[in-house]
């Protein structure tokens, strides 16, 4: 019987992966090939996937996981100060301390719900990011950020003799520098992992139950559940995500700062969600292509980037056309964000993933092709109700 | 002695302020269920109607500036100024006041046009829904007003009579050192007035009386006949003219940028919620009780002792107490809890 | 005579109102115990006690033995007493043949079990069990919908089915016929003969007669609080304290 | 390709030479390095222009944020900058630039072009800006920025990617301090260089018996301009009663107001800057300070660093107040002119004082290329350290080899009481000499790193 998993893991993994690796070749078009974007996709992408694994799951809205993603960085950095520069310690210390930290905060939020929870997830992170950005200095270097310096210790690189030469060291694989596209491919390899992870986690007996907590919390605690434990390992889950996410972008790019704590970046990685569409599995990564996207290309065209784009229109109506659009993109790349925001949730409530199915249903309806079947369906859910 | 008793008024009127900009988050929460990320842009708005004001009056005659020779250059005269001398430099002076005038029919307007148009629709989605439609509106706002008026503060001073600092100490017979601005005392007397005149008028009016049982249970009272819809409309106008108000009244103290209502949204939102979801009256004691500790926990003798203290404080106290009381202090059961 | 479930003084007060007021009541095991009363008169209010969704002010709810009360309501149901509501309480958004496979979980892995890299399309045999489940209530032909998407009377019998497959030593039925059609009431009536025939104790509230005199073995009134007589059908039909009770109510409400 | 790639990875890392496999990069398909270290030039460097006719810099300023309106201005600067490398306009600077070897011909022949990208004052978002520029649009230096944070960051960056960074606006020791990078250089003056000149005015105008309270945001910008501020006033005598750090966009400073008004201290030192100096200027004004005599004197408060941008958002309350700033556009000299003339008749208003710092700095780094007679990043570098020049505004200036940073004469500036036009904000209260705020390069530490990445 094939009632539940309607579709192969494997099937799904190797799609996954193909898209995930081609994507220098697939995003060249768009001009998002170059390997800082493709690393920032791959990396919000375990972010938001992480995310998604307790907001979607479990419907808990986290307005906190910002300070995963910091500490995280924080550790990945501290990392290479003083033990190795290889990336392989970094990844781990930093998803560990993560989820330690996700464990204390999430013990103690979760003893409430819904907006109550929230704003304790809130209270903890805006925390973290005062303490960090001024307190804290001697561990964070505030405002600046925590940075690799000449004399940092090193004791594991030191030890093997690896000796210190002009300039600072690079983040490594074994000798494999981490800059670049190689970043990238080191990136996009752990976000098939963490894909993996949530697959099998969106289709095991335990995910199941998250879901079920997210639809009626009562009835499961008379049906013999104690949610708690439940709920603390998807926060747990979902903080070691964002604590993976945070020590890759260290990695990349070695310098954490304060700013990544702060509440606009946890509302980031809730909007990528929401946008994408919550709760289902490649959802959050569309959101997090769009948001990314925009931030970064469409937050650089000015008008005579724009007057490029649209050369192949008749002069008069180039200029009518650049002189419409160059409101929303440069410094107005923000206004369009949030246009589309309200966009796709007034048009699409299931965020732009809803919008696919629906186009895809649409043209098989256009098609003919399962006519019968989908009809069928939305008839007699409708009728009994 | 006199340091207390300055961080006491200090807390107070913080606490105003604070508890003025959550009065309408939470009636709007109270009362359509709604979580409104808008609500900062519509304190933001209401600090630009004073700007919008401001700027209107000093609409100016360009006269070539004859001390700039690099190029040409203009100088703004007032046309107030030109047509009415000092009269016309007086009314400048009184902007801000003047512009509390205008904010309450233009906030309503904006309030009944957004309910209308955008929140109607929503009263039935998810917070999630909810959360990212207001914040997308709230970013189209900001990047409106940065378009109009750039992202530089906007000076956007009190009347001049008002400008200065009251000795309080000396009239009090208390220390002379003991003096607080004008301003923020008029603040704080009007954040009064505006909260006591919406509990007033929730307590008093068969209007209040029906959107307080719509708070309780909305769907008794859509039985019973009476057009609750509309009336929620209003309510929404009222929260938003209340949100305008508190802007306006701020504007003195914090000259307006566009994105003033961001930085105070977060903040409201604690006050909102360590008040308890959709209590008016938690939120006014919330805001006064945050002020306070606030203001405290910048005293110089306690950040010594524990060194950062006042920029984590009001998180603090949010966590503790959600802690203590799972509701914030006023909060009813089920309320915002799924 | 052996007691599954012995409840002795419970009292329970909400602000000034005596909900239940000294309630002793003992359920023999293998048998079906109807509780009836008009509305009001703490029936829903006497079941939550026994579930841990309230704590009664004084009074012990012993359940094989053991007290029940201030224990969780997920401890409560592993000691093997389960509750079917009187609204349904079921997870909207989930499949109807997910609904049943939730309580089949919980009987399997207890109160909490970090399985989170299990694949859900390998436990066949819980699928079995929730089909067979499915199928004694008669949704097995719906068992792909999602359980928001039914009737008001196949959500109630969807619970039956979620209550049924974690094969509780007591089962409590708030209502389990509210709301349905006379020909699934009748098949619902079926159904419990048939548990009966398993051995399962039952507690039922039920205001429809005609379903308290086909089940019940024993029946309970209870009327503002108090329980004001115990006995055979027989007994209870004829009993004059009971009708001064129900006078002006309607049987079959 | 992955030969060319190769060798770069061991010049760079001695360490790696041992351990590089073929690994990832090395069998990445062609595409993957596209224009990365290829070019015709004898040494390889990132982002060789080669035979191209043209070159990009990346304009990498806040759009979006508290300082997207100082942003805006450098971008005017900018693309003026732009038209007159490229010999449109008027020429402003280039006509008065001294010595000079541009022709306004482009750079080395080849035309300017540029990319612009939106920091939003944000480490983070101001690295992924400036990898952007360097990855996607291969431009071969990167300008821009209004605060030390971001400024920091990108010089990291930018040391890492071996592309030149000209700073914007950052006022921080650290700047070419401890963080102090090969690659990057800035013509800005620091908090140091403020306490130094602000000193002998502070006691000429306040005498040498005073008492300081310093509000300070707490952060690295905050806590090295107090030290400076503090170390000056101490130096005249001063006391310093209290020094209170205030977080970063505090909106309200009311509560660290009110404690000023029984401390005793007599002078206020505001080591904010930008929103956080309008919002807590405005209110120590309302809160009475200035109309306060404390010790039988006038209670005084002084902002160190200032500008144009911000003494609009303060209003009237900048009247009267003492700060420095890096230069203004009422400056009398023929550089300032023919820039303001320039500007001004582009934008009908005058710069700002960031706008002035990034026109100089792109015409620097033209200037610098041109002199070499390459792009190359370690001649262009060698160029600029230790140059010369004069003409720009500043009076002559030195970009020292030391530390890259820029000495020039620094200006102790006033709000106006009696503005004449809308912009006549600031009045010059003393054009303070360059040898007065010069130090010792080692005095803040840090390494410049390699020439060669």
């Amino acid at each position: 019987m094939m009632k539940i998993s309607l579709q192969n893991n494997a099937v799904v993994m190797l799609i996954f992966s193909a898209v995930v690796l081609t994507a220098p070749l697939w995003l060249a078009p768009i001009g998002a090939d170059y390997p800082d974007l493709l690393q920032k996709f791959a990396i919000f992408g375990i972010f938001a996937i992480g995310f998604n694994i307790l907001f979607g799951l479990t419907g808990y809205l986290s307005f906190g996981h910002a300070a995963f993603l910091g500490i995280g960085s924080y550790t990945a950095v501290w990392s290479f100060k003083l033990f190795t520069m290889n990336v392989l310690p970094a990844v781990i210390l930093g998803t560990i301390m993560a989820g330690v930290f996700a464990l204390a905060i999430g013990y103690i939020s979760l003893r409430r719900s819904g907006i109550y929870f929230s704003i304790l997830t809130l209270a903890f992170a805006q925390m973290s990011y005062s303490l960090a950005y001024s307190v804290l200095t001697p561990i964070t270097n505030g405002e600046t950020g925590l940075q690799l310096t000449m004399n940092d210790a090193r004791v594991i690189d030191s030890l093997f003799g690896v000796e210190a030469e002009a300039g600072l060291p690079s983040t490594n694989l074994f000798g494999q520098v981490m800059s670049g596209y190689s970043g990238f491919y080191f990136c996009a390899v752990i976000l098939i992992i963490g894909f993996y992870v949530s697959l099998k986690i969106f289709r095991s007996p335990f995910g199941l139950k998250l879901t079920a907590i997210k639809s009626n919390q009562t009835r499961m605690k008379y049906t013999g559940f104690n949610t708690r434990p439940y709920l603390l390992s998807a926060f747990v889950i979902s903080g070691m995500y964002a604590g993976l996410a945070g020590a890759l972008m260290s990695i990349t790019d070695p310098l954490a700062g304060a700013e990544r704590m702060q509440w606009t970046a946890s509302g980031e990685v809730v909007l990528m969600t929401i946008l994408g569409g919550v709760g289902t599995l490649i959802g959050p990564l569309l959101g997090v292509g769009i948001i990314k996207y925009f931030e970064n290309i469409f937050s650089a065209m000015n008008p005579s980037a724009l007057h490029e784009i649209f050369n192949f229109l008749p002069l008069w109506l180039e200029n009518i056309v650049v002189g419409i659009t160059r409101h929303f993109v440069g410094d107005g790349w923000h206004l369009t964000l949030g246009a589309m925001f309200m966009l796709v949730v007034i048009f699409l409530p299931g965020g732009v993933m809803e919008g696919i199915t629906k186009l895809f249903n649409y043209i098989k309806k256009k098609l003919g092709l399962n006519r019968v079947d989908s009809e069928d369906h939305v008839s007699e859910g409708g009728d009994r109700k | 002695m006199d340091a207390i008793l300055i961080q006491i008024l200090n807390g107070l009127d913080k606490g105003g302020a604070y508890a003025l900009i959550a009065l309408g988050l939470t009636l709007t929460f109270g009362t359509l269920g709604v979580v409104n990320f808008a609500h900062g842009a519509l304190f933001m708005l209401g600090a630009f109607c004073a700007v919008s004001v401001q700027q209107l009056l000093t609409l100016s005659k360009s006269v070539k500036d004859e001390s700039i020779t690099f190029f040409d250059a203009y100088k703004d005269q007032p046309y107030l100024e030109i047509w009415w001398g000092d009269t016309g430099t007086a009314i400048i002076d009184y902007a801000v006041p003047i512009s509390i005038l205008f904010a309450i029919p233009i906030m309503l307007l904006i309030g009944v046009a957004m309910e209308r148009g955008l929140i109607k629709h929503f009263y039935k989605r998810s917070h999630a829904e909810q959360i990212l439609v207001t914040f997308g509106f709230a970013i189209v706002v900001q990047e409106i007003i940065k378009a109009f008026y750039g992202a530089n503060p906007i000076p956007t001073p009190a009347p001049d009579i008002v400008s200065g600092s009251a000795a309080i100490g000396a009239m009090l017979g208390l220390s002379e050192s003991l003096v607080y601005p004008w301003w923020r005392l008029i603040y704080l007397l009007f954040a009064g007035v505006v909260i006591f005149a919406v509990f007033a008028f929730l307590k008093y009016t068969t209007f209040g009386m029906v959107v307080r049982a719509g708070m309780a249970d909305r769907e008794t009272v859509s039985l019973l006949g009476i057009n609750v819809e509309r009336r929620f409309t209003i309510v929404f106008g009222i929260a938003t003219v209340v949100a305008g108000l508190a802007g306006v009244m701020y504007a003195p103290i914090l000259p307006p940028d566009y994105h003033m209502g961001m930085d105070f949204l977060v903040l409201s939102f604690v006050v909102v919620v360590v008040g308890g979801m959709g209590s008016l009256g938690g939120a006014v004691a919330a805001g006064f009780l945050l002020g306070i500790l606030q203001s405290f926990a910048s005293m110089n003798e306690i950040k010594s002792i524990f060194p950062g203290i006042d920029q984590i404080i009001i998180y603090l106290v949010a966590v503790v107490i959600l802690l203590v009381r799972p509701r914030g202090l006023m909060g009813r059961e089920g309320v915002m809890e799924d | 005579m052996s007691y599954i479930l012995n409840i002795e003084g419970v009292n329970k007060t909400f602000g000034g109102l005596h909900a239940l007021t000294d309630i002793q009541l003992k359920i023999e095991k293998g048998t079906t115990h109807a509780i009836i009363g008009p509305n009001g008169a703490g029936k829903s209010t006497l079941l939550n006690c026994c579930i841990g969704r309230l704590i009664p002010d004084s009074g012990t709810v012993n359940f094989n033995g053991h007290n029940m009360i201030g224990m969780q309501p997920h401890d409560i149901n592993h000691a093997g007493m389960v509750r079917v509501f009187q609204t349904p309480e079921i997870f909207p958004e989930l499949t109807l043949l997910q609904n049943v496979i939730i309580p089949a979980l919980a009987k399997r892995d207890g109160t909490f079990k970090f399985n989170p890299f299990r694949s859900l399309a390998k436990e066949t045999e819980l699928e079995d069990q929730a089909m067979a489940a499915l199928a004694d209530v008669g949704l097995e032909k719906y068992y792909d919908q999602h359980a928001g998407s039914i009737s008001r009377g196949d959500k109630r019998r969807l619970e039956l089915a979620m209550g049924l497959i974690q094969q509780p030593s007591l089962l409590l039925l708030d209502e389990p016929t509210a709301g349905m059609a006379r020909h699934d009431t009748n098949k619902t009536i079926d159904l419990l003969k048939k548990i009966k025939e398993r051995g399962m104790t039952k507690v039922i509230i039920e205001h429809d007669m005609h379903v308290v005199f086909s089940l019940a073995d024993k029946i309970s009134v209870l009327a503002q609080g108090c329980i004001i007589a115990t006995g055979t059908p027989d007994e209870i039909r004829n009993s004059a304290k009971v009708k001064e009770a129900y006078l002006g109510e309607s049987e079959d409400e | 390709m992955s030969t060319k790639d190769k060798s770069k990875d061991e010049s760079r890392r001695d360490f790696l030479k041992a351990t590089a496999a073929t690994g990832i990069a090395a069998s990445s398909p062609m595409f993957f390095v596209k224009d990365a270290y290829a070019g015709s030039h004898n040494m390889p460097f990132r982002n060789n222009p080669g035979s191209a006719k043209s070159v990009k810099f990346g304009f990498n300023v806040p759009q979006s944020g508290a300082y997207a309106d100082e942003g805006a201005d450098e971008l005017r600067a900018y693309k003026l900058a732009v038209k007159h490398l490229n010999g449109e306009g008027d020429g402003g600077m280039m006509n008065t630039m001294k010595p000079m070897s541009l022709k306004g011909n482009g750079i080395l022949g080849k035309k300017v072009e540029y990319v612009t990208g939106d920091t939003q004052t944000k480490s983070d978002a101001a690295r992924a800006s400036a990898k952007r520029m360097i990855e996607k649009d291969g431009v071969l230096m990167i300008t821009g920025g209004s605060s030390s944070g971001v400024a920091v960051a990108v010089q990291g960056l930018c040391q890492e990617m071996g592309v030149i960074f000209m700073a914007g606006l950052t006022h921080s020791n650290d700047t070419t301090g401890k963080d102090k990078r090969r690659y990057g250089f800035r013509h800005f003056f620091n908090a140091y260089m403020s306490g130094r000149a602000l000193g002998p005015v502070l006691k000429k105008e306040m005498g040498t018996d005073r008492k300081a309270y310093h509000l300070t945001a707490d952060y690295t910008w905050g806590w090295t301009q107090e030290e400076s501020i503090k170390n000056t006033t101490e130096e005249l005598g001063w006391q310093t009663t209290a020094a209170v750090k205030t977080p970063v966009g505090a909106g309200d400073f009311s509560q660290y107001i009110t404690p000023i008004l029984n401390s005793g201290a007599d002078v206020l030192i505001l080591n904010h800057y930008g929103k956080d100096m309008i919002n807590s200027l405005t209110q120590a004004v309302q809160f009475g300070l200035r109309d306060k005599q404390v010790n039988g004197k006038q209670f005084e408060i002084v902002v160190p660093l200032f500008s144009r941008l911000m003494a609009q958002g303060a209003g009237d309350n900048i009247k009267g107040i003492l700060g420095t700033t890096n230069w203004n556009w009422s400056l009398k000299d023929k550089g300032s002119q023919a820039f303001v003339k320039s500007f001004g008749a582009e934008y009908g208003f005058p710069p700002s004082q960031a706008a002035h710092t990034c026109y100089v700095q792109a015409l620097l780094y033209a200037n610098a290329c041109e002199q070499a007679g390459t792009f190359y990043p370690p001649q262009v570098i060698k160029a600029l350290e230790g140059f010369n020049f004069d003409g720009m505004g500043n009076g002559p200036t030195e970009y020292r080899a030391e530390d890259h940073q820029c000495f020039k004469d620094v200006l102790v500036v006033r709000g106006n009481q009696n503005p004449s036009s809308q912009f006549d904000l600031l009045e010059i209260v003393q054009e303070v000499p360059r040898s007065q705020v010069e130090y010792p390069a080692s005095m803040f530490g840090g390494e410049l790193g390699p020439y060669v990445v």
